[in-house]
């Protein structure tokens, strides 16, 4: 039995899945954040899995995933900075009560 | 002929205008009527000169042969519509328009010189003055006219300028509302006049009087047997062009803008609404007469209209109150028998009439006395109401004894109207009846009963006036006679329509320029003046002397006497037709059709794209999750749909 | 291309727009002095083209459009800058510099921000003027935007009542308008050239490839008519006019209808009949139908109206529809009499819509019902707004008269019944043209005074009389003297009447 | 062939991370939620080091799992008042979350297993076939401008790093 690219795709789907049904489902901000962090990370598992299966000779898609875990680092800090923010001037983060810019 | 003259009588009295119009402001009282009565002094002088030359002179552009031409001193390219047709501005001097140059210089120039006296003090005096020389301008173009369109511009100006004076007592709503009302009236009539130009043009591609009127048979070759409604085109054209005339004229059905007309000075009535601006109907017929000779439907329309309003006028004149009134309904009777006239005569010899042109000759020729005694009593009947303060004959009543000028000049007028030899007016009655014998017993018979009846309601008002009894009001308030300036005029007019009646009219004017020689007709005459006479007496029996006749006489038909009082309801069948139907209905109902309808599908287009927005805009909710919710069904729908094609 | 005189046209309001911009936006005394002098200066610079245009024809100059020029602007689609003016366009640049010069002096006092007003009318001014001057069509609608933009600010800004309402309308509905336009001018362009040639916007070009298959004609005639028909108030597109004229402040409704509506006749017949000519003559009665209602309905419901704009909106409208009407009719003396209905209800419009300003800005009511007697309170205006409504009506000796009739003669040179039944119906609207002109200085002007408070009111400034002044005199010039503008724009139809009769066979 | 000890290791990581996914989304609190992304984090780094690459893991741990993580839980509780409700995290919507998640799983899954990628190359062979990355190359790679080397995005996400701490600080800071 070998350990083959549909075997890492498989997980890294149900992955991306979950995190579509906890981004869409979540009122709280930080959950969306965690169910988005679990979409990154099935993409990211994805280029590995491609650069190693398709690609063995190249490091294009561990680059790639690299750049993508120091952009999800960044992009955290400020959504986190932002939550805290928001937290500060309504009292919680729920998304359902952030509508004063709507319309 | 030099062209100075004439252009100087057209330019005088605009100049006057500008002048007092723009000017008239910043000036006293008394120069500008200096002004004005010396700028129409001069045109009358001029004109004067102008038609003595015109007739005496024996110039071979104005008689050949002993025949009397028609000459354009002056035709100038005003606007072309065409190359063939042309507006122009231009003098065309021939019998009628001299004459109408005389008539309406010396009546405006005597009306200038009364109203001095009758206006001294009037605030807006200047304004007053201007106007009048606009409206002498404008009458003396329409007169001279060269061509139909000319006679249309400037009958317009009349139009106005009668509006302006109807008006001029800006201040009273009864004053706004019949200026208002003779220009509408008017106006709908001149719609029937242009449309009738409109036609008449387009087939003869000319506008000019000269070659309409010198080739008729052309003018009806020209249509080419076209028919409108079982009507000849130029039958049709005829008739408008004369509804244009009825306007002016104020022929049945339009005539109810002049009694109301009176509501402006009483020298304006003179001027305007008795001797000039509504003579311009029958000056228009009678300028296209030729023409009018070629459509029999046209003349016997002329003469029918002209028949009913001279009998209608007649017997409302018989039961108003107001003397300007009856001297107005006397005046549509009057015009209506210078249709009648015109209507019966003929171009061409009738078998067993001596002259088949004498209705034309003599209809010119009423026109003319007319003028003169209807502004003597125009200008006496505002004797009187400046003198008394009132317009009504009630508030009058032996008044010779105050105001013998005025009673003596107002008796000539009388005399004149009713037709009493040697007044002026036996003179064209005589022949006016004649010539209508002539054409058919009918029209004979029924205008001498119209003359009949003129004698009888000018006596009535004579006597009612300057008889009857005194009105006690005279003790706090005694009547006199007017100053000089009033009294002058009603004199000099006094003497005209005395010796008018001699002047040997049918030598200067007559349809073809060829001389004819009045002469009585003994039985027409005998049987007129005894009508006459008769009604003079049975006037002079009701109303010489207070008594309970006429009362009694009104207590026999009370309900005839009323509706003849009412003027057979005219005004409130209009009033009717114009404000309940098409104010109203047409009017409002448009009104609403465009804010409800028309404006509302606008609208509605507008509120169906804001729905549609609001609608669709909780799409755009700001949600994030709502977002990538679509965007991911939207993605999960993109790749099945590409899957599935490409499977 | 500064070296050509239309080219100045455009840059002059541009000048204005940076003079105005270096004002302080307090200082009146600054922006009137940059009004006055580059409206005074385009006034002269149109009477010098029009001695100038009129000389060269009496020379013997007989091309189609004089002082032409053209500049590449964008090659790719092969736009110009392209100029040039026939005697109608001339006529029409006097027109629009007598009007901006004569609404400088009616919003001597506007308020507030009187700066960026001027600005906005500046820029009004730049698309007219551009309008006017341009033959190639993009430019012609890329100027034709210009002008219609700014009327939103200026009515939602300056405007009264239920401004932004109206604003948002007007706006809306020429915008509407000018989409079709835009269709239909796409169409001609891609149209415009024989097979393989190259593709043009320029209008002397498009005429004489008359390349356009008639059945895509129809369909751009229609477009192109309906596109500046909206703009010409033409019935059922019309009603952006009372609301807008109703709430715009006085020199923009004096532009407006003045010269903007203009616009809408000028391009149906630069554009529509011209370089349409097959379809002008196929399809005219449809809109023939449309204008002629316009008179007579337009004329009806001035009648009841109470508000002063909304009754010369209306009476827009009526006589708006004239000059479509006339131009619809296909024969020179009709176009003619359209052209001269233009300048004359331009400026009588214009005049209308200045008293009213004044009057308005006085007894702050636009209500007859609650006016009376104004004439003797204040005669210089009510004389003025006689003579304006003698000449809607159509007094001779001033405009109105003059356009009216040779449009009625022009009209009346179609002989078949159904041209003869609309012109007759289209005549009855001077009589319902005289009823609420009437009605209006009836119950404004004369009668007794309805409000005490008027009797304090003062009569016209001086600013207000020259600006009424300079209308009227235009007004009675070219009442009297009508014929050197017929001689003025008499070349200018040969090659469109070419073009209709070489379709019509 | 791979080993069997690999294979086994991937069975557990994997059930691992599909369990772990599936709780983070479906746990009722936020601390519980942010523990189970831990796990799953990790397990990627597992994944990772199985994968062959080495340093990805170790970055994957260093930042994922240590950095962001510890920026989770301080924005939790900062935002989270401890023995309160509030520590409960509600879902709406769950229908369409399960649709949407359900559809686009299937479609996906679908894809994967209609491409033939069931008899590419093992594991074993990739990693063969590939040669061992050494921090010498990644380093190269970061720093130069040739052909697969990633200068300038380097460069890029530095800058971005930068502005986000300046952000963060903006954002964050108590005005």
């Amino acid at each position: 039995m070998d350990l083959s690219m549909l075997w890492y795709l498989v997980p890294s789907v149900v992955m991306f899945a979950c995190g579509i049904y906890g981004f869409v489902t979540r009122k709280n901000l930080i959950a969306i954040l965690i169910s988005l962090e679990l979409m990154l990370n099935s993409a990211d598992l994805n280029f590995v899995v491609f650069n190693r299966f398709l690609f063995p000779g190249s490091m294009d898609g561990m680059v790639f995933t690299l750049f993508a875990i120091a952009i999800a680092a960044a992009e955290t800090a400020i959504a986190i900075a932002i939550i805290i923010n928001i937290y500060r001037s309504i009292g919680n983060t729920d998304v359902t009560e952030i509508n004063k810019m709507k319309f | 002929m030099d062209i100075t003259l004439p252009i100087l009588i057209l330019a005088i009295p605009i100049t006057m205008f500008l002048v007092l119009g723009i000017g008239g402001v910043k000036m006293s009282h008394k120069l500008a009527g200096i002004l004005g009565i010396l700028g129409m002094g001069t045109t009358a002088v001029l004109a004067y000169i102008v038609a003595f030359t015109y007739f005496f002179s024996g110039d071979a552009n104005f008689i050949l042969d002993g025949v009397r031409q028609q000459y354009q001193v002056f035709d100038v390219t005003w606007l072309a519509f065409t190359q063939t047709l042309v507006v122009n501005i231009g003098f065309l001097l021939d019998p009628i328009s001299a004459m109408m140059l005389v008539v309406i210089t010396t009546i405006s120039f005597m009306v200038h010189l009364y109203s001095w006296g009758y206006m001294e003090g009037e605030p807006g005096f200047q304004r007053y003055y201007a106007f009048l020389s606009l409206f002498s301008f404008s009458m003396l173009g329409l007169v001279v006219a060269t061509n139909i369109f000319q006679m249309y511009i400037f009958w317009e100006l009349v139009g106005v300028s009668s509006y302006l004076l109807i008006g001029f007592f800006y201040k009273l709503p009864s004053a706004v509302s019949a200026s208002k009302k003779a220009f509408i009236v008017t106006r709908f009539a001149d719609l029937g006049f242009l449309i009738g130009i409109l036609l008449l043009s387009f087939y003869t591609d000319t506008f000019n009087f000269v070659d309409m009127t010198t080739n008729p048979e052309g003018v009806l070759a020209s249509t080419g047997g076209a028919t409108f409604m079982g009507a000849s085109v130029l039958t049709w054209a005829m008739v408008l062009i004369f509804t244009g005339g009825m306007g002016k004229s104020a022929m049945m059905p339009l005539h109810i803008w002049l009694p109301d007309a009176m509501e402006g000075p009483t020298p304006v009535s003179a001027l305007i609404h008795a001797a000039t601006m509504v003579v311009a109907g029958v000056y228009l017929v009678a300028r296209m007469f030729p023409v009018y000779c070629v459509v029999d439907a046209a003349m016997t329309f002329i003469c029918v209209i002209g028949a009913i309003t001279a009998f209608y006028a007649a017997v409302v004149a018989c039961a108003q109150i107001d003397i300007k009134r009856i001297l107005a309904f006397s005046t549509i009777s009057q015009i209506a028998f210078m249709m009648v006239s015109l209507g019966v005569a003929y171009d061409k010899p009738i078998e067993g009439v001596h002259y088949s042109g004498l209705g034309y000759m003599a209809g010119m020729f009423h026109l003319f006395t007319h003028a003169m005694f209807k502004a003597l009593l125009f200008l006496g009947a505002g004797a009187l109401i400046h003198a008394v303060h009132s317009n009504n004959y009630t508030s009058m009543g032996g008044l010779r004894k105050y105001m013998p000028i005025t009673h003596v000049t107002f008796l000539i007028g009388c005399l004149a109207i009713a037709g009493i030899w040697p007044f002026a007016g036996f003179f064209s009655k005589d022949e006016m009846l004649a010539a209508m014998f002539a054409r058919h017993w009918f029209w004979g018979a029924w205008m001498t009963m119209v003359a009949g009846l003129t004698a009888f309601y000018m006596f009535r008002m004579y006597f009612l006036v300057f008889w009857w009894e005194e009105n006690p009001h005279y003790k706090e308030h005694k009547p006199h006679d007017a100053p000089w300036q009033m009294s002058l005029p009603l004199i000099f007019l006094g003497a005209v329509s005395i010796v008018a009646g001699f002047i040997p009219f049918g030598e200067l004017v007559t349809w073809n320029g060829e001389p004819y020689h009045i002469h009585i007709e003994a039985p027409v005459a005998a049987t007129s003046l005894v009508v006459a006479v008769c009604a003079i007496a049975l006037a002079a029996a009701m109303y010489m002397k207070k008594n309970a006749l006429p009362t009694k006489v009104k207590n026999m038909c009370p309900a005839l006497w009323t509706a003849a009082h009412r003027r057979f309801y005219w005004d409130e069948i209009y009033m009717f037709i114009t404000h309940r139907i098409i104010f109203d209905i047409i009017c409002k109902g448009i009104a609403w059709f465009d804010r409800h309808i028309i404006d509302a599908t606008m609208d509605a287009f507008a509120k169906i794209t804001q729905k549609t927005s609001y609608a669709i805009r909780g799409m755009q909710s700001g949600e994030i999750q709502s977002y990538v919710g679509w965007y991911i069904a939207g993605a999960v729908a993109v790749a099945a749909i590409t899957w599935l094609c490409l499977i | 291309m500064f070296g050509n005189i239309l080219i100045w046209f455009v840059v002059i309001p541009v000048i204005m727009m940076a003079g105005l911009g270096l004002c302080r936006n307090s200082s009146m005394n600054a922006i009137r002095a940059v009004m006055v002098v580059c409206s005074t200066v385009l006034l002269g610079l149109s009477i010098w083209l029009c001695v100038d245009f009129l000389r060269l024809r009496e020379m013997g100059v007989s091309d189609e459009m004089l002082y032409t020029g053209s500049w590449m602007w964008y090659a790719p689609l092969n736009i110009h800058l392209a100029v040039g003016v026939d005697g109608i366009s001339v006529l029409m640049l006097l027109l629009s510099s007598v009007i901006v010069f004569a609404g400088t002096f009616a919003s001597w006092k506007i308020s507030p921000l009187p700066k960026n007003f001027f600005l906005w009318f500046a820029l009004l001014s730049t698309g007219v003027f551009g309008f006017f001057i341009s033959i190639d069509i993009f430019t012609m609608f890329m100027f034709y935007e210009v002008a219609l933009i700014p009327m939103y600010l200026l009515i939602g800004v300056w405007g009264t009542g239920r401004k932004e309402y109206s604003a948002m309308k007007l706006t809306l509905m020429l915008m509407g308008g000018s989409a079709f336009l835009m269709l239909g001018l796409l169409g001609i362009y891609w149209h415009s050239a024989p097979e393989g040639g190259q593709l043009t916007w320029n209008i002397l070009e498009i005429s004489r490839n008359a390349s356009i298959a008639p059945e895509w004609q129809n369909m751009l005639f229609c477009f192109t008519f309906v596109g500046f028909g909206v703009l010409g108030a033409m019935f059922p597109f019309h009603t952006w006019s009372p609301d807008g004229h109703a709430c715009a402040p006085t020199a923009v409704s004096m532009l407006h209808a003045g010269v903007l509506m203009k616009l809408g006749g000028y391009g149906c017949f630069r554009i529509a009949i011209y370089l349409l000519p097959q379809a002008a003559n196929e399809l005219a009665w449809i809109f023939i139908v449309l204008t002629g209602v316009s008179i007579v309905y337009g004329a009806f419901s001035a009648c009841v109206q109470t508000d002063l704009k909304y009754i010369n909106a209306y009476s827009s409208v009526s006589h708006c529809g004239m000059v479509l009407f006339a131009i619809l009719m296909l024969n020179t003396t009709a176009m003619t009499g359209a052209i001269l209905q233009m300048l004359s209800h331009g400026l009588m419009t214009a005049l209308f819509f200045a008293l009213i300003g004044m009057i308005y800005g006085r007894t702050h009511t636009r209500d007859i019902r609650q006016m009376g007697g104004l004439m003797k309170i204040m005669p210089y205006l009510g004389v003025c707004y006689m003579i304006a409504g003698f000449a809607s009506l159509g007094l001779p000796g001033l405009s109105g008269f003059v356009a009216e009739m040779t449009i009625f003669f022009g009209s009346f040179q179609n002989a078949d019944l159904f041209h003869r039944i609309f012109v007759i119906a289209a005549t009855c609207s001077i009589v319902i043209t005289a009823v609420y002109i009437l009605r209006v200085v009836g119950k404004l002007l004369l009668g007794p005074v309805q409000d005490e408070h008027h009797l304090q009111l003062t009569d016209a400034t001086w600013f207000e009389r020259l600006s009424t002044v300079t209308l009227i005199l235009c007004i009675a010039g070219i009442g009297c003297f009508p014929n050197w503008i017929n001689e003025t724009i008499q070349h200018s139809f040969a090659p469109i009447m070419a073009a209709i009769q070489s379709a019509a066979l | 062939m791979d080993s069997v000890g690999n294979i086994i290791v991937y069975f557990i990581v994997a059930i691992a991370i599909v369990f772990f996914s599936f709780k983070a989304v479906t746990t009722g609190k936020i601390l519980r939620a942010a523990t189970y992304l831990l796990f799953v984090l990790l397990g990627t780094a597992v994944f990772y080091f199985q994968l062959g690459y080495q340093f990805l893991g170790a970055v994957q741990i260093a930042v994922y799992a240590g950095g962001i993580m510890v920026l989770f839980v301080f924005a939790i509780l900062l935002t989270h008042k401890p023995n309160d409700a509030s520590g409960m995290i509600e879902s709406h919507r769950k229908t369409i979350g399960v649709v949407l998640s359900g559809a686009s799983a299937v479609l996906l899954l679908f894809a994967l297993f209609y491409m033939p990628l069931l008899h590419g190359a093992s594991l074993a062979e990739c990693i063969q076939a590939g040669h061992g990355i050494t921090m010498r190359e990644i380093g190269e790679a970061f720093t130069g401008s040739g052909r697969f080397q990633y200068l300038l995005p380097f460069e890029a996400i530095s800058v971005l790093l930068l502005a986000c701490i300046i952000g963060g600080v903006t954002v964050a800071r108590k005005s």
